[in-house]
């Protein structure tokens, strides 16, 4: 009989049993639709011939073919890893660098923190004329050194082809580094201080105690900092349209501009289709097994 | 809340410690400078009058300084036929962010919580799912949204836009407050199980006061990207319900007119203030110690 | 009355004045205006809202289209015509015929213009020119050449110029007038023609172009138009070739033309075509219609015409208005604009969209910026035209 | 009102560690029963899965009559110390203490009082406005054990609540703690590796051992009727001594030689004992003495089944009430209590007396009693 | 090699509250000093500002001769036992005992060697592969005492190293850890709530109260000759019996007589005691006499200053070894120490005898030891 429970109290038993999922289940379905239901459609319009707007008759891979045939493409591609490995990286350094710095009882931490984390605030927009003005040899700061006498200064990197994936580094990475501080600095203040004791007593420098006992616990937050800057450096376009416009040429091209481009510029919503595409596999191969190593250790 | 030092461990005085901290301030200022340079450059420019850009060298500092160019982006400059500056657009942007941001966020804390303390079968995989969403473009879903945003009749309107950023903005918080909640002591969650609480009592009452510093990285994240978003303003707004970002860009790019970069700099600045100022309290929460003395071992 | 919703990117400065006036004109009709600014990469933005505005199902009543991009837009049947507004006032007698054929889809009207930009003027500094010691503004690009040769020789950039694909474009497509005349930009940019696009005249194009990019500075990538009409305002560069709405620039800064700066057509003795147009997308609901209506007629009536483009810096698209009031640069524009009517060398602009669908105009820019800041041979990059061209058709 | 807790074979596998290894216990409603066991043994394993805290992997869990394998642990109605504390950290003390309470909607009124009692009592009503991290590690636990204390639950368990007090405060603690369960009558279960905790407290006494229970009774009974030599080895501190030896018939009754002394000490066995074990002569044996039986000669009236002998000493500890003397026999180190006045110095000769009444005998091999 | 340890006026405050109330203490190089106190004197407190950990608020710490306020506790070389042991969640068992040792370069095979023969010691060799989150609590303090023993620093300081142990294992850890610091010879602070912990491994107690040091001496000297009440009530499990009463001239000699029995007992004094408090007759004492000071009558040989005399059991208590009676005079509970063969049940008349050379006296009013 006790065994039994009334039925009432079984279907609120199983109520609450189930209730993470319940309340998850919702949401995921959100993110099903919103975001794996578009990209069903993406992955079928790229293989449609629709130009200026969604048409849906099918036509194989032949989008993919005149995609594979752009040269612009290629260069996109090749910024894009460029950037983003160079991006995140020093961006994460820079992140870890300043939260290390500022968490040792700085006393004008709130003003430094925003003086660091403003750059995000600003629209690129404007601010990517500011940098095009500093990055000009022009206008900027060769012009300035050489004015104040370094006649051989050079800094040219913005006109330069070659170079000018690196100046949307420097830009990027003052954008974004700030708030990778900020996740660094809001998981250093959560580690326990006993910890940090501990470590004193065993005779661990600051620098050791961060490298071995602090960053390893903070292992979460780098899984969030590189998901956040991945995710800034794939979609970096605002960046790209004030600072470059995609130039020299289209040396700075890359594939969120590529897509933006062919989508709503050029009307070729199948080519863009196609791009955005093979950059969500690319994503895949690069996220996945990331991501399943990281879950694997975090997890439990 | 009171910034609470290191531990109290004792640090090392005289000169050597003159020393680390010398450097230790450099450092730092170094990166103030990185970061404020453009900053002062823009301020510069926003106090200058046209005339003097279009002769001086865009970098000098302006030699009559002139608060013109702020006045005008706040409430004279032209945003296509209405010329009231970016104020009847701040409110827009305001009623937008703030229930987005709210949304999101709790929504996220409560996915976050629910996929690494009540972990069931499958979670891992749930919150991949959900975490990928963080990489789709946002040009390739700019369509499919329209006509959904259709369907529900929600075009145009702010409620639409307010229901598309919370649903990409799920990707981020729920990662930054699974990535938080991983480290939060399954112990003391026990104890509230045991005290009698259920799922979102302890949510609310144990879990959420222990996150400050997710809540804050979130808030900042999520204000930041709603605040700045442009591309779904443009495409699920009209008009006068613009956010103010667009109303920034319709001030600030024109395609055949004359540029007045003074009044584009000072526009830029007064559209980011608000995101500034929730980073200057948000930021005030950046505190230590919040799980002190939670449980041995 | 009536209302009409406006997608445009006229959002600031002159701009936004001019689209004032035709709020104010609409408003005094009794109607309602709604105004959508959204400016932005000449359009791009406002283009990307109005696809997504279109699909979510509620279009504006009108928006700032021009060009092929009309025919794009008619042909997803995403238009309405108002035709009935264009027979009862003749538009067809007051516009120029190439001007009123990129209106019309079907032999209907389905859109308006409310302006005509020249975009192949030169601008010059006379002081600049004077120290070098050239005398006239270059007829021939040969004339061109030896200008900027001098130049270079008294330590003056010949040539302010901005790195930004549409201003390569707009080079390339002035060049292409120049040195292959009207028949052959229109063959070739507007036609598409293969054998012209392979042709020894497109080289010869690419090799006139090549010698511009010797004449310009190094620091060119990126800069923004404007930028470049400065130099010239301040005597470090002497010409700039640009679109007319440089002279606002001149003007915004009190220059005075004909003695502060001086305004020529590039070599060629054309007319190259830019020209804006609100386009009537399919609304429902007598009112929007009756707003659709109302405003057509209102855009095209001689006193808009003529309020808007002094405000904006361009010329009426109305061939039959008066240019009193307009300075000396504007009437030069009209007389040619008539005169290349006469003569048929009144060509539609490639880099503003005038002349062929984006897909194509797109494949050029990606050509000729990368021939522009590249060293890519003549030759070559007429062959690679062609095969952009192919691919993107 | 109380309710029982039947356990049957409860396995619990931590990945591929199995931590219980098939345990039966049945508590009576009402019972104190302490759990003792040797670090690591599954004690705190042991109550998560009573509380519900951890999911059972195989057998049974009973709370009243109720199987309750599947309830979540807030239906369980149980109230836990944990011997981590899990205090949460940005409450108070006070609404750490009240907020149990509150989740169970308990009037204001009720709850201040509960708050006011058992703060008294546990001597911390001075720092209820402070947070966890202001207070000292003993202040702590006791928060930890207010939050238990102030319910009324069916069944309390507690894992080691009171480690880190000191001894004053410990004795009155487990003062309290009877009183509270005498006049509640709840079911409690109670962790402890304190010697005179468990026997004071315990109605009866679990002893575990690696996922185990050896055995389970009254506290005098596991003190006097060890079954075998783990538990006897494990109650009484310091513990008993255990001599290896071999049983032989000497002028006709059974003695014990122990292995290395065989020449020197023949340890004569009382009646009962010897009577027992008669038809064993020869064999592998353990003597067990625990050190309050073996105290300095002559010091207690005389009585029967008394030995003397005399060995060396070699350590001396004096603990306070009592001094430790240390001495071997052959190879094993046996520990004598006695009291401090008749300690002697390490080296010299002791006149050691056991009481061979108190001496437990056990199977060399099997380890049990005999 | 060791170096001592020297406090002067050392103050501390947190915010508004006093936590050391200026302390001076003067330890010796090598000393092994065991402090006890109350549940939230400053015992912890007190460590950590003898490694570093809190910042001075006044006074001085010095190790060795050099005044260490501000030198940072790396470089102080100290080993410590955290009270909440402070784990490091990341690192395996292994990393978290090896790492003291490798932040100091100590050679690979050194730490090889040290990591085996500790963890052998402390028998967590089979752990040393999990994170602490898979330890039981007692395996977590045997890591956090492991990764103190490793290293060999000039001073260690423990805080309550083996609350979560069970006896047996306490007992031979304590053996080891006095073994090490007689093999080593460095400097120990050991903080303890045990008793036997605090007798046998100290070279000398501080007792220390609310912030205070209240005796400091050698462990018989605190346990025969406390200072004063507090420190004789806290000695000792159970505690001193207090009982407050006068003193008395009767039939020429001095007598002790109880609040409350004054017509029913009077408790003759030792001649020692009564020499000295002569002049005191009928001042308020305090009689202080050790629960096993008072047993049954007549089951120790008859010595001199003893005294029976006959009272209800009021509470039983068997704690395995020996049995603990309650009962009262006036006001006063007083708890015996009996053999458990003598104890009888609550209620009965018993008959007591206290020896009384083992009694101590005190002035009621200033506490103060006479
Ligand atoms: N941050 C703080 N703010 C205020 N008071 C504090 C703080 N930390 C500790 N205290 C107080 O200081 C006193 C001493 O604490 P400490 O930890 O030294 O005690 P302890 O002697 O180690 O006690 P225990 O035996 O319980 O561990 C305690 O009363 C405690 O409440
Ligand atoms: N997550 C885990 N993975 C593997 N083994 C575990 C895990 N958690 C606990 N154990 C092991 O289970 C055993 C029992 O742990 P438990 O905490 O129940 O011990 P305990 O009896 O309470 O010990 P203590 O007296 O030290 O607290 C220990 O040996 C421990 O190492
Ligand atoms: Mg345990
Ligand atoms: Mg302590």
């Amino acid at each position: 009989m006790a065994d039994t429970p009334s039925l009432r109290l079984r279907t609120e038993r199983w109520l609450e049993r189930r209730l993470p999922q319940i309340v998850v289940l919702p949401l995921f379905a959100l993110s099903l639709f919103f975001v794996y239901g578009f990209i069903v459609w993406t992955a079928y319009i790229s293989m449609t011939p629709s130009r200026i707007m969604p048409v849906y008759d099918f036509i194989g891979f032949s989008q993919y073919d005149r995609l594979w045939a752009t040269p612009r493409w290629y260069v996109a591609i090749k910024n894009l890893f460029i950037f983003s490995s160079l991006f995140i990286a020093i961006s994460m350094v820079i992140g870890i660098l300043l939260a290390i710095l500022l968490d040792q009882r700085v006393r004008a931490e709130g003003l430094i923190r925003t003086i660091y984390l403003y750059p995000m605030a600003l629209s690129f927009i404007v601010t990517g004329t500011v940098w095009k003005w500093i990055l000009n040899p022009g206008l900027g700061i060769e012009r300035y050194m050489r004015e104040m006498g370094f006649e051989n200064f050079t800094f040219d990197w913005l006109v330069n082809s070659d170079y000018a994936i690196y100046t949307l580094v420097i830009a990027a990475v003052w954008q974004s580094s700030g708030y990778a501080m900020a996740l660094f600095l809001a998981g250093l203040r959560s580690v326990d201080d006993e910890i940090l004791k501990a470590a004193a007593v065993d005779g661990a420098s600051p620098w050791k105690t961060y490298t071995s006992i602090v960053l390893p616990i903070l292992r979460p937050v780098f899984l969030s900092t590189v998901i956040i800057l991945a995710h800034l450096a794939i979609k970096s376009f605002d960046l790209v349209v004030a600072l470059t416009g995609g130039g020299p040429g289209y040396a700075t091209d890359m594939p969120a501009t590529f897509m933006y481009a062919f989508a709503f510029q050029r009307s070729e919503l199948g080519v863009a289709a196609a791009s955005a595409t093979m950059m969500l596999m690319t994503i895949i191969a690069i996220i996945v097994p990331y991501l399943y190593s990281e879950l694997r250790k975090t997890g439990r | 809340m009171r910034q609470r030092s290191i531990g109290g461990i004792v640090r090392p005085k005289g000169w050597h410690n003159v020393l680390m901290r010398g450097s230790l301030f450099l450092v730092l200022g170094l990166f103030c400078l990185y970061y404020l340079f453009p900053l002062i450059v823009m301020a510069s420019t926003s106090l200058k009058s046209l005339a003097e850009i279009r002769e001086g060298t865009l970098l000098s500092l302006p030699r009559a300084i002139t608060f013109e160019a702020w006045g005008k982006a706040w409430d004279s400059a032209c945003v296509g036929v209405r010329c009231d500056g970016l104020k009847p657009f701040m409110w827009n942007s305001v009623a937008m962010a703030v229930p987005a941001v709210l949304l999101s966020t709790t929504l996220g804390a409560i996915n976050g919580y629910a996929l690494t303390k009540w972990r069931f079968p499958g979670a891992d995989w749930i919150f991949a799912m959900i975490l990928f969403g963080a990489f789709i473009p946002f040009q390739v879903i700019l369509l499919p949204m329209a006509r959904t945003l259709g369907q529900l009749g929600l075009a145009g309107t702010v409620t639409g836009l307010i229901l598309v950023h919370t649903v990409y903005g799920l990707a981020f918080t729920t990662l930054f407050f699974r990535n938080f909640f991983v480290g939060v002591s399954d112990g003391i969650l026990q104890a509230a199980k045991v005290d009698g609480a259920g799922f979102f009592r302890i949510f609310f009452q144990i879990v959420l006061p222990m996150s400050i510093p997710a809540i804050v990285v979130t808030v900042i994240w999520q204000f930041t990207q709603i605040w700045n978003d442009f591309l779904f303003g443009v495409a699920f707004t009209i008009g006068d319900s613009n956010p103010v970002t667009v109303a920034l860009n319709n001030v600030v790019n024109t395609s055949t007119g004359v540029k007045e970069y003074n009044v584009d700099m000072a526009a830029a600045i007064i559209a980011a203030l608000p995101t500034m100022l929730v980073y200057v309290v948000a930021g005030a929460w950046f505190v230590r110690g919040l799980s002190a003395g939670a449980v041995k071992g | 009355d009536g209302t009409a919703e406006v997608l445009h990117w006229w959002t600031s400065g002159g701009e936004a004045k001019a689209v004032g006036t035709l709020k104010e004109a609409f408003e005094a009709q009794g109607g309602t205006w709604i105004d959508s600014p959204i400016a932005g990469g000449g359009g791009d933005a406002a283009m990307t809202a109005l696809r997504a505005r279109v699909v979510a199902g509620n279009p504006p009543t009108a928006v700032q289209l021009k060009g092929p991009g009309i025919q794009e837009w008619a042909e997803q049947g995403a238009l309405n015509d108002v035709q009935a507004v264009a027979s009862a006032e003749n538009w067809d007698s007051v516009l120029p015929p190439a001007l009123a054929s990129i209106m019309k889809y079907d032999g209907n009207y389905v859109a308006a213009p409310v302006n005509i930009h020249r975009v192949d003027w030169i601008w010059a500094n006379p002081e600049a020119l004077a120290k070098a010691g050239v005398e006239a503004m270059p007829t021939t690009w040969e004339e061109f050449n030896a200008a900027a040769d001098k130049l270079m020789a008294a330590g003056i950039t010949p040539l302010a110029h901005g790195g930004q694909p549409w201003q390569d474009a707009t080079l390339f497509e002035d060049v292409v007038l120049g040195v292959g005349g009207a028949d052959f930009y229109r063959k070739a940019l507007v036609e598409l023609d293969q054998d012209a696009l392979k042709s020894d005249m497109m080289v010869a194009s690419f090799d006139q172009l090549r010698k511009l990019r010797g004449y310009v500075d190094p620091n060119f990538p990126g800069r923004d138009w404007n930028l470049a009409t400065a130099m010239v305002m301040r005597g470090e560069a002497a010409f700039q070739i640009m679109g007319d709405w440089a002279k606002g620039e001149f003007l915004a800064a009190g220059k005075v033309p004909g003695t502060d700066f001086l305004c020529a057509p590039t070599p060629g003795n054309g007319y190259v075509l830019n020209s804006d147009s609100f386009t009537f997308f399919k609304v429902s609901g007598d009112d929007n219609l009756k707003g659709q209506q109302v405003l057509a007629s209102l855009i095209m009536s001689p006193e808009f015409q003529k309020t808007f483009n002094l405000a904006k810096g361009s010329i009426p698209a109305r061939t039959d208005v008066p240019l009193d009031e307009f300075d000396t640069c504007a009437q030069r524009s009209h007389a040619d604009l008539l005169a290349a009517i006469e003569s048929n060398a009144l060509v539609p602009s490639m880099a503003h969209e005038m002349a062929i669908p984006r897909s194509v105009r797109g494949e050029f820019l990606d050509l000729v910026t990368e021939f522009f800041n590249s060293d890519m041979g003549s030759q070559d990059a007429a062959q690679k035209l062609a095969d952009a061209v192919a691919r993107a058709m | 009102m109380a309710s029982g807790i039947r356990l049957s074979k409860l396995r619990k596998t931590f990945g591929s560690t199995e931590v219980i290894k098939g345990v039966d216990l049945t508590i009576e409603p009402g019972e104190f029963v302490v759990l003792v066991g040797p670090s690591g043994c599954g004690k705190s394993t042991l109550l998560n899965l009573i509380a519900g805290l951890e999911t059972v992997t195989s057998g049974e869990v009973r709370i009243g009559e109720a199987l309750v394998n599947d309830t979540p642990p807030r239906d369980r109605d149980i109230a836990m110390v944990f011997q981590s504390y899990a205090l949460y950290p940005t409450k108070t003390v006070h609404e750490n203490i009240t907020f149990g309470m509150q989740t169970r909607r308990i009037p204001h009124e009720a709850q201040q009082a509960a708050l006011k009692e058992f703060s008294k009592l546990l001597q911390i009503d001075h720092l209820l406005a402070r947070k966890p991290g202001q207070l000292s590690g003993g202040q702590r636990q006791r928060v930890a054990m207010g939050r238990a204390l102030v319910r009324k639950p069916e069944v309390f368990l507690f894992d080691e609540p009171l480690s880190n007090l000191d001894a004053k405060l410990r004795i009155s603690m487990r003062t309290e703690i009877k009183k509270l369960h005498q006049r509640l009558g709840k079911t409690v279960v109670y962790v402890t590796h304190d010697q005179i905790e468990a026997m004071t407290l315990a109605s009866r006494i679990a002893v575990m051992d690696n996922g185990h229970i050896r055995q389970f009774g009254p506290p005098g009974e596991i003190y006097e009727h060890p079954v075998d030599l783990f538990v006897a080895g494990f109650m009484g501190s310091p513990p008993m001594n255990m001599l290896p030896g071999r049983l032989r018939r000497r002028d006709g009754s059974l003695v014990f030689e122990p292995h290395g002394a065989e020449a020197e000490l023949h340890f004569p066995l009382p009646s009962e004992i010897s009577d027992r074990l008669d038809a064993r002569e020869g064999a592998e044996l353990v003597l067990g003495m625990r050190p309050e039986a073996i105290f300095a000669a002559g010091t207690e009236l005389p009585g029967p089944n008394r030995f003397v002998f005399e060995k060396t000493v070699e350590v001396v500890e004096p603990t306070g009430p009592d001094t430790m003397i240390v001495f071997s026999i052959g190879e094993t180190e046996l520990i004598a209590r006695v009291r401090p006045e008749d300690a002697r110095e390490a080296g010299t000769r002791f006149r050691f007396e056991v009481d061979l009444s108190k001496a437990k005998i056990f199977d060399a091999k099997s380890g049990q009693s005999l």
